[in-house]
């Protein structure tokens, strides 16, 4: 990709991304609610419970929390827009952690309890899920030579084939990642559960607005990581592209309410030995 | 060559000065005078003869007879001292050390002389400046730190003479690891900062001091051992003692790579990696300044100086593999390990074991791409760990305690200090800083490598690193906290190093392609023979803009927040029954306070387990391939 | 933004009801009743809540609990007091602990009565509060210009 | 064991009507014994206050002199019981409940006057 | 369903007592519950082996205690501390005793203060 | 690393429905202390004897809680009968089991769906509680209303039922069974269903029957106290008591599961089995001096009742025991040890129902 191509596509990325993740999941909770025989909300709900925050009375437990919940912001928004104008795929990775951080900070900023159990969850989750997306850029690295999100989706070839092992394990992830059920063990986009609201127990108004819209930003850009294993330059590499991340979606949401949310211990093991067994052996095979 | 040598003997001249010294307020201008001649001195010589490597005729018998006869004194003496407290193994490995090194003078020095005793080069300016500087510094922390010390431990006889002397004569045995191309100066030296950390970590004399101090002695004599053998090995087969010399040599031939692999096993020691890791454990009783100097920025570094230095002989053989493979294993066992603990000064020393093991780790895959990732690390983990030990000192001394448990709102009760403390936590481990940066490239490296282990080891032990260090800064930045700030009483020595330090790791991530360029790659260039700036992927430019720009972000950032804000602040919900952000009307009535700890998991990450693992794991490894190696197996 | 009246969350609490108010309460998420068609959403944070359900007739030891929710949900919200214990004590008015119906507690904006009240009518209770949420809004946003 | 076992059911969900009634779009038919609300048919209440005593909510209060019965719409736990005691069967309970509301009213009744005539033909 | 309807009287004294050998016996703890009598409170406490209900009738006169049978039956505490709060009847020896805590009240001792009193009217 | 986590769990919690309030103290997730705190609930609603006679206190004691609210007017009822020695007629009986049963599907359905909300698990929750819906609509046609069903009286119940709406009853307990046989199953053998509910909260046959646990806590630790067992009229349809031996959450759910399979047969026998006659016997005067116990086997284990009379209208005292009451010692011990994102599956296996444990 050329400089301007990057600059639009990272413009794109900021200016559209809200919009299709809010979509996405609106979708969640209209099929969800299919799912479970009900009609569900309009498809446009979570505009509505974002703008609803947003002209809510603004209370916060101290001065500090906010900081943390814009830096989450900021910084998701510069992951994503990073990594669809094509640049360094570890950097992309390295400042998701770093956007996540704020996350948890965040919650532990306002010392209650719950958040802080949850962001303590949050911490062991991405130690599940971390190596599987770091494996997943060595791969990458491996197959193609080099870590640059635009070199990967202009190369030859469906990196799917060679990259099926870690693939699987990213979609595994994912719903860590997703913070969505048998994983939604820090923050579950369900009202109910056993730590109450996990991290975001605190926020409220803006701060909470904030955070879904992040949420909308993580959702685009994950499912674009999806979508890179099926890029390969040409169009029709990338509207497969598009149509995996949407089944990629759907998979979840089927997941989500297929299962009882797991013992943290399983999400800690299961991540490993994923990790292990698919991330670690495709890195072996592309090794060989 | 004065400038040099003047490095080398000013501050054991200091030192002495400081011995004889008895009033307090001269003995802390003496410091503090002699810290900044020391700063100004390496930066001149960093000045000097940056990009131009030189070494240094210089031959003296006299002081060749002097460094013999003063190991072998001190040889004498840890004989005594440890038939004195009854540990006899040190007694037995000093003795061992002993008759070797007679034999060694006795019968193999004799006739190799080597002309050029000193030398410097970039990797060595970059070690001075690390010494001179971060060690200065540290120096000038610990006048004020030990001053509450002393108020802390009013029973014990005042010994802050025999302290600074230690400190500022390490300093000088140093210079002269990093500065010594005779191998029998560098050993000297070796021996030197082995004894003066065996003399620090008993400073408080209790009984667990001198237990730990002896188990430091006995794991680097060990390593004294390993290297008194390489030296015997290569004086024996090749008939030379320098350093310059065995770079130039083959390392795949046998006697060689035995050599090597001894000198490895010396800086896997005093690089305290596994299994020799729990050293630098019990090392953590001594005061914190020295935990600072000694046992994070300097002499633990005089180990992976030394692995660094050797790596070219180490790229791609078994040596490499070895000592990569402990690297590696080190990095994430100890990370792992970290986890368990809530001690932040064992936290930290967990850490700086395992970031050694990711320097040894590069430094054994000794590629280029690899040894570059491995400098740059020791450079970022010296400034940042270093600025992490004096922040828990100086907490300590204010809150009371080294427990991360006690530390919750320390953002409200110190908030200077907390806030240098979250820039220390968070340069450890994320983006846009020095030391993710360095992960990042050693990542790069290890997978141009295709090492297996190594990749595994690297992706798990950053997940675990990541939630070790997540915690702790959680703790701090948590506004759950009812004691007021406590943060006016700190020493202003105190301030200046930790200051200082802070605006180091700033600096050095903004000048870090400077960094590498100045002084990194030419160093590369001339070890490796041709190195290539684009071997460094994450260097590409526009990379680096992105980095630069975070890191703006992320220091303007804060300032619009933390004023007041305009919200309405309503106290943290409790399940409806608060009384305040912090409290709640318990279940037998009365007013029961929340608190908050974090998770320490030690069902999964027990130290004890983690550590026998390490230990078997790496004793393997090095035993069956040291056999090998010695059975020609490899040549 | 008129978001407000097309997101409803909801804070329940039982504040010493039979049960039978607050089975109901549930009910009205469940796929007969769907109350998510609305928006509606159960959660069990005040922070984030629009609509304040009460069910019983707040006991002694419940006063300050109900008082604290409240005052920890953000403006505007709506109080709606489900079941007769929730409107006015109903038949355990006359007990000892009973303080007898929500409104001596906090400003009460919707009844619905029965025993228990029905889905129907705890879904048209929170019709009307938001009818009354939206007046709230108006008059704060008017306040402030 | 088995992973997912509720899994084909949400599918098959998905693709099936959802059991949503329709409320309050389409308004809901209630089954006859429904116990909704108290109907009150002053014709022949003798205002006994018999209904005032039984209930146990106190919901019902009867004035003698006023000659009403008021009932409490939030207090009516709508148990029937003064349905069951009324002796003239003046009270009825029907399907259908109070409307929720800011205020929910009480009703008062008045009994007309009967005349002697009315009384000797009960 | 029906049951044995006999009502054992005891001597509150004897209340431990009759506790540890009926726990040795095999006996569960039903229940135990509390009247509100003339200057002073009848407990009765029912104890079940196969269905076989046992009735023990205990009269604790006003301001004086009983022994506590949560050492053989712990979980007789959720009743202990029920009958403390609402009738004002001490139990000695206690193995969780939530000194008065178990039921915030707003008047204490509520059946107590009014026994007999509000009777009939 | 003395310090520990303390958090108040409750009284207002989303993964509790009613108010309970437990002061937890964890290291990492692990439980080590918990002390649960009630009366939030607590009304006294039993010195209401004071100013209602025996037959007002028969709407209050439905009211002891709103999910087997006619199991508490059955007792009550029971009780009163007993002491007034009114025989009740045999189809009136019946008709007793038969919406007590129903009750108890309604109540164990209502269960499962909590359990699976608990355990983050909607689709389920959504699937139980929609099923239950079935029988609230039996409830609602047959009695007027869904929850205070008020259909206990002292004597019999208060209404016959048509030959419909027998059949009404018929159709609704196939539907249940139908849905049943295939929800059974995910509790049953669902990998995520089981990764929690097997082998936590583990209480122990010893345990259960020193800490007197009742109903299907009891029940879950094989020991059988279902006070149904030694009923004559349950025994003639049919009833069977379910125990399981794990002692864990899963046998705590699987015991429910079974007696709504149970309860099914039971109704449905009562149904074929409905003897003719009326329902109920007049009631009248007030009750003798004397005092009587009186058990009946809720959805949640046994609940026991104590009415003594002085001869006056209103009754001296009126107890009830309920099964929570005796549970809660139970849900204290397992939460000892136990994981804090086990908490909520423990407090609801055991099934607090707070309302009637405070009264
Ligand atoms: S209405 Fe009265 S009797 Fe009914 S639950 Fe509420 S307080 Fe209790
Ligand atoms: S109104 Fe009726 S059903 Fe609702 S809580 Fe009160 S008594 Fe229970
Ligand atoms: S509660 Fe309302 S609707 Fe029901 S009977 Fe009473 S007044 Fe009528
Ligand atoms: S029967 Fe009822 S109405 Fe008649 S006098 Fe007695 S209490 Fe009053
Ligand atoms: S239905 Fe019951 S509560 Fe309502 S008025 Fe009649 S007796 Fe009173
Ligand atoms: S309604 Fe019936 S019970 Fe009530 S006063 Fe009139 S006649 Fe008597
Ligand atoms: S446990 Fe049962 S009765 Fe209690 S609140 Fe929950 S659902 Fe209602
Ligand atoms: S245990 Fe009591 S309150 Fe709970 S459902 Fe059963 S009878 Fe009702």
């Amino acid at each position: 990709m050329t400089t301007i191509e990057s600059i639009l596509m990272a413009v794109a990325f900021i200016a559209l991304a809200p919009a299709i993740g809010c979509l996405l999941a609106g979708v969640d909770r209209k099929v969800s609610a299919r799912m479970q025989k009900r009609r569900g909300p309009p498809i446009l709900q979570p505009a509505y419970d974002v703008g609803k925050f947003l002209s809510k009375e603004q209370i916060t437990p101290n001065s500090t929390q906010d900081f943390y919940v814009v830096c989450f912001l900021l910084f998701t928004i510069g992951t994503g827009a990073m990594f669809f104008a094509g640049m360094d795929l570890l950097l992309v990775i390295f400042t998701l952690t770093l956007a996540e951080t704020f996350l948890i900070l965040g919650a532990y900023s306002s010392g209650s309890p719950y958040s802080q159990i949850g962001a303590q969850r949050e911490m062991y989750v991405a130690m599940a899920y971390e190596p599987v997306i770091l494996l997943m850029a060595v791969c990458y690295y491996l197959e193609y030579g080099s870590f640059s999100v635009s070199d990967i989706s202009s190369s030859d070839g469906m990196a799917v084939v060679p990259l099926i092992g870690v693939f699987l394990a990213f979609l595994f992830v994912l719903t860590m990642k997703l913070r969505k059920s048998p994983f939604d063990l820090s923050l579950s986009h369900h009202a109910h559960q056993d730590i109450v609201r996990g991290m975001a127990t605190e926020f409220s108004g803006r701060t909470y607005a904030m955070l879904e819209i992040s949420h909308w930003y993580e959702s685009v850009m994950l499912l674009g990581m999806v979508a890179l294993f099926f890029a390969n330059g040409t169009v029709a590499g990338i509207v497969i592209g598009i149509i995996a991340a949407l089944l990629a979606w759907i998979l979840e949401i089927w997941i989500d309410n297929g299962f009882a949310r797991m013992k943290w211990q399983t999400a800690l093991k299961s991540g490993w030995v994923v990790t292990l067994v698919l991330g670690m052996g495709n890195v072996a095979v592309l090794l060989i | 060559m004065n400038d040099i040598l003047f490095l080398l003997a000013f501050p054991f001249v200091a030192a002495c000065l400081m011995l004889a010294i008895r009033d307090d307020r001269i003995r802390t201008a003496v410091a503090e005078v002699s810290a900044a001649i020391v700063i100004v001195t390496s930066a001149w010589v960093a000045y000097r003869y940056l990009g131009q490597p030189e070494s240094f005729a210089f031959h003296s018998e006299t002081i060749d007879s002097l460094m013999a006869v003063t190991e072998f004194v001190l040889g004498l003496a840890i004989i005594y001292i440890g038939y004195k407290h009854k540990k006899y193994l040190a007694s037995v490995l000093g003795a061992i050390t002993l008759v070797l090194f007679l034999g060694f003078e006795v019968f193999l020095k004799e006739g190799i002389e080597t002309d050029n005793a000193l030398y410097i080069d970039d990797l060595s300016i970059i070690m001075v400046l690390i010494i001179g500087i971060i060690g200065s510094l540290i120096c000038v922390y610990a006048v004020g730190y030990m001053r509450d010390f002393q108020k802390h431990h009013p029973d014990d006889k005042d010994r802050r003479p025999w302290f600074f002397f230690l400190m500022y004569t390490f300093l000088s045995a140093m210079f002269g690891i990093v500065l010594s191309n005779d191998m029998t100066w560098l050993f000297f030296f070796w021996e030197i900062t082995m004894l003066c950390s065996f003399t620090l970590i008993g400073y408080t004399k209790t009984d667990e001091a001198i237990r730990n101090s002896f188990r430091q002695l006995i794991m680097n004599q060990t390593g004294g051992i390993a290297f008194l053998l390489a030296m015997m090995i290569l004086a024996d087969r090749y008939g030379f003692l320098s350093i310059d010399t065995l770079l130039m040599q083959d390392g795949e031939a046998q006697w060689i790579m035995v050599a090597v692999m001894l000198l490895a096993i010396a800086g896997i020691v005093k690089s305290a990696q596994m299994p020799f890791h729990t050293w630098l454990l019990g090392a953590m009783v001594a005061p914190t300044p020295t935990s600072a100097l000694l046992h994070s920025s300097t002499m633990v570094k005089a180990g992976v100086f030394l692995l660094l230095k050797l790596s070219p002989l180490m790229m791609g053989n078994a040596c490499g593999y070895m000592v990569a493979t402990v690297g590696g294993l080190t990095f994430l066992l100890a990370s792992m390990a970290a986890i368990s603990q809530s001690n932040a000064k064992r936290v930290l020393a967990y850490s700086t074991i395992a970031n050694l093991g990711l320097i040894v780790a590069c430094a054994g895959v000794g590629t280029p791409e690899a040894v570059w990732a491995g400098i740059m690390l020791t450079i970022f983990h010296a400034i940042t760990k270093s600025m992490m030990f004096l922040c828990v000192g100086t907490a300590e001394h204010h809150i009371g305690s080294r427990d991360i448990e006690s530390m919750d709102g320390l953002f409200e009760r110190m908030p200077r200090l907390a806030g240098i403390m979250i820039l220390g936590i968070v340069g450890m481990f994320l983006a846009p800083f020095g030391m993710l940066i360095s992960k990042w490239a050693a990542l790069t490296s290890f997978v141009e490598d295709g090492n297996l282990v190594l990749i595994g080891c690297l992706v798990f032990g950053s997940a675990v690193t990541s939630f070790y260090w997540t915690k702790w800064l959680g703790k701090l930045v948590c506004t759950a906290s009812r004691e007021g700030n406590c943060e006016d009483t700190v020493h202003c020595q105190e301030w200046v190093a930790v200051g200082s330090l802070a605006v180091l790791t700033v600096a050095i991530c903004l000048m870090y392609p400077g960094v590498s360029d100045a002084a990194v790659i030419p160093w590369l260039e001339g070890a490796f023979g041709g190195f290539s700036e684009d071997l460094v992927p994450l260097l590409e430019s526009n990379n680096m803009w992105i980095v630069l720009i975070m890191l703006v972000v992320l220091i303007l950032l804060p300032l619009p927040f933390f004023r007041r804000t305009s919200k309405r602040v309503v106290p943290n919900y409790m399940a409806g029954e608060g009384v305040d952000s912090m409290s709640y009307r318990g279940s037998m009535g009365g007013t029961v306070e929340v608190s908050m700890r974090n998770w320490y998991m030690s069902g999964w990450f027990d130290e004890d387990r983690l550590g026998k693992i390490g230990e078997v794991l790496t004793v393997i490894v090095m035993a069956a391939l040291l056999a090998a190696a010695a059975l020609g197996v490899f040549a | 933004m008129s978001g407000t009246t097309k997101s409803p969350w909801l804070l329940h609490y039982d504040a010493s009801s039979c049960n039978g108010c607050d089975i109901e309460v549930l009910a009205c998420l469940t796929p007969l009743y769907d109350v998510e068609r609305f928006g509606v959403i159960n959660t069990g944070d005040p922070k984030q809540a629009d609509l304040f359900l009460v069910t019983g007739a707040v006991n002694d030891q419940n006063k300050n609990v109900v008082r604290q929710l409240y005052e920890q949900m953000p403006e505007p919200k709506v109080v709606v007091a489900v079941g007769v214990c929730a409107c006015s004590g109903g038949i355990f008015g006359d007990c000892y602990n009973i303080i007898g119906g929500v409104d001596k507690v906090i400003p009460v904006d919707v009844y619905v009565p029965g025993c228990a009240a029905r889905p129907e009518s705890i879904i048209d209770g929170v019709v009307k509060g938001l009818a009354v949420l939206e007046e709230k809004r108006k008059k704060i946003s008017e306040a402030k210009s | 064991m088995a992973v997912m076992k509720f899994g084909g059911r949400i599918l098959s969900n998905l693709f099936s009507r959802p059991a949503t009634l329709n409320y309050p779009a389409e308004p809901r038919e209630y089954p006859e014994r429904s116990r909704g609300h108290v109907e009150f048919d002053p014709t022949n209440c003798i205002l006994c206050g018999i209904c005032s005593k039984k209930c146990p909510s106190h919901a019902v209060s009867v004035d003698k002199k006023g000659r009403t019965v008021s009932i409490d719409r939030k207090s009516c736990i709508q148990c029937s019981y003064c349905v069951d005691s009324c002796p003239k069967g003046c009270l009825s309970m029907r399907p259908g409940y109070c409307e929720p509301g800011a205020s929910i009213p009480v009703d008062v009744f008045e009994v007309p006057e009967k005349t002697v005539s009315q009384k000797e033909t009960d | 369903m029906t049951q044995n309807q006999t009502f054992e009287t005891a001597e509150p004294g004897r209340i431990p007592a009759l506790a540890q050998e009926l726990r040795d016996g095999g006996y569960r703890l039903v229940q135990l519950c509390a009247v509100a009598m003339p200057e002073g409170t009848e407990l009765v406490y029912s104890f079940d082996k196969d269905f076989d209900l046992r009735n023990i009738k205990a009269y604790v006169p006003e301001g004086e205690t009983i022994g506590s049978i949560t050492p053989w039956f712990w979980s007789a505490f959720v009743y202990e501390n029920e009958v403390h709060d609402l009738f004002g009847v001490s139990f000695e020896g206690s193995q969780l005793d939530y000194k008065g805590n178990f039921f915030r009240v707003s008047t204490k001792t509520p059946w107590k203060n009014t026994a007999n009193a509000g009777k009939g009217a | 690393m003395g310090k520990r986590t303390i958090v108040p769990f409750g009284p207002q919690h989303p993964a509790l429905p009613e108010p309970v309030h437990l002061d937890l103290e964890l290291e990492d997730e692990t439980v080590v202390r918990a002390i649960p705190s009630i009366g939030y609930v607590h009304r006294g609603l039993e010195k209401l004897t004071e100013s209602r006679d025996y037959k007002d206190m028969m709407y209050v004691m439905e009211r002891v809680c709103g999910i087997c609210s006619f199991g508490h007017g059955w007792g009550y009822a029971g009780a009163v009968e007993g002491l007034m020695g009114v025989e009740v007629p045999e189809r009136g009986q019946y008709l007793r089991v038969m919406f007590h049963e129903l009750s108890r599907i309604h109540s164990h359905l209502l269960w499962l769906g909590l359990l699976a909300d608990g355990l983050g698990f909607d689709s389920l929750f959504m699937h139980c509680w929609r099923i239950r819906e079935k029988i609230l609509d039996v409830f609602e046609a047959i009695t007027g209303g869904r929850v205070i069903l008020s259909f206990c009286e002292i004597g019999g119940v208060k209404k016959d039922l048509t030959p419909e709406m027998l059949r009404m009853v018929g159709e609704a307990c196939d539907f249940v069974e139908d849905e049943m046989r295939k929800t059974g199953l995910v509790f049953m053998k669902d990998t995520s269903v089981r990764n929690r509910l097997c082998g936590t909260g583990v209480l122990s046959k010893e345990d259960a029957m020193s800490l007197c646990s009742v109903g299907p806590v009891a029940r879950g630790s094989g020991v059988n106290n279902d006070i149904r067992s030694v009923s004559p009229i349950y025994k003639d349809l049919g009833f069977e008591p379910v125990l399981y031996d794990e002692g864990d959450c899963w046998s705590r759910c699987m015991v429910r599961v079974d007696e709504i399979m149970g309860s099914l047969e039971i109704v449905r026998n009562a149904i074929r089995n409905l003897p003719g006659g009326d329902v109920s016997v007049p009631v009248k005067g007030n009750p003798p001096v004397g005092e009587y116990v009186f058990r009946v086997e809720q959805p949640r284990g046994e609940a026991f009742y104590y009415v003594k009379s002085d001869g006056t209208k209103h009754l001296e005292r009126a107890r009830v025991r309920t099964p929570t009451n005796i549970n809660i010692p139970a849900m204290v011990k397992t939460l000892q040890g136990c994981s804090l994102q086990d908490v909520s599956m423990l407090v609801i296996t055991i099934d607090p129902c707070i309302s009637c444990t405070e009264r």
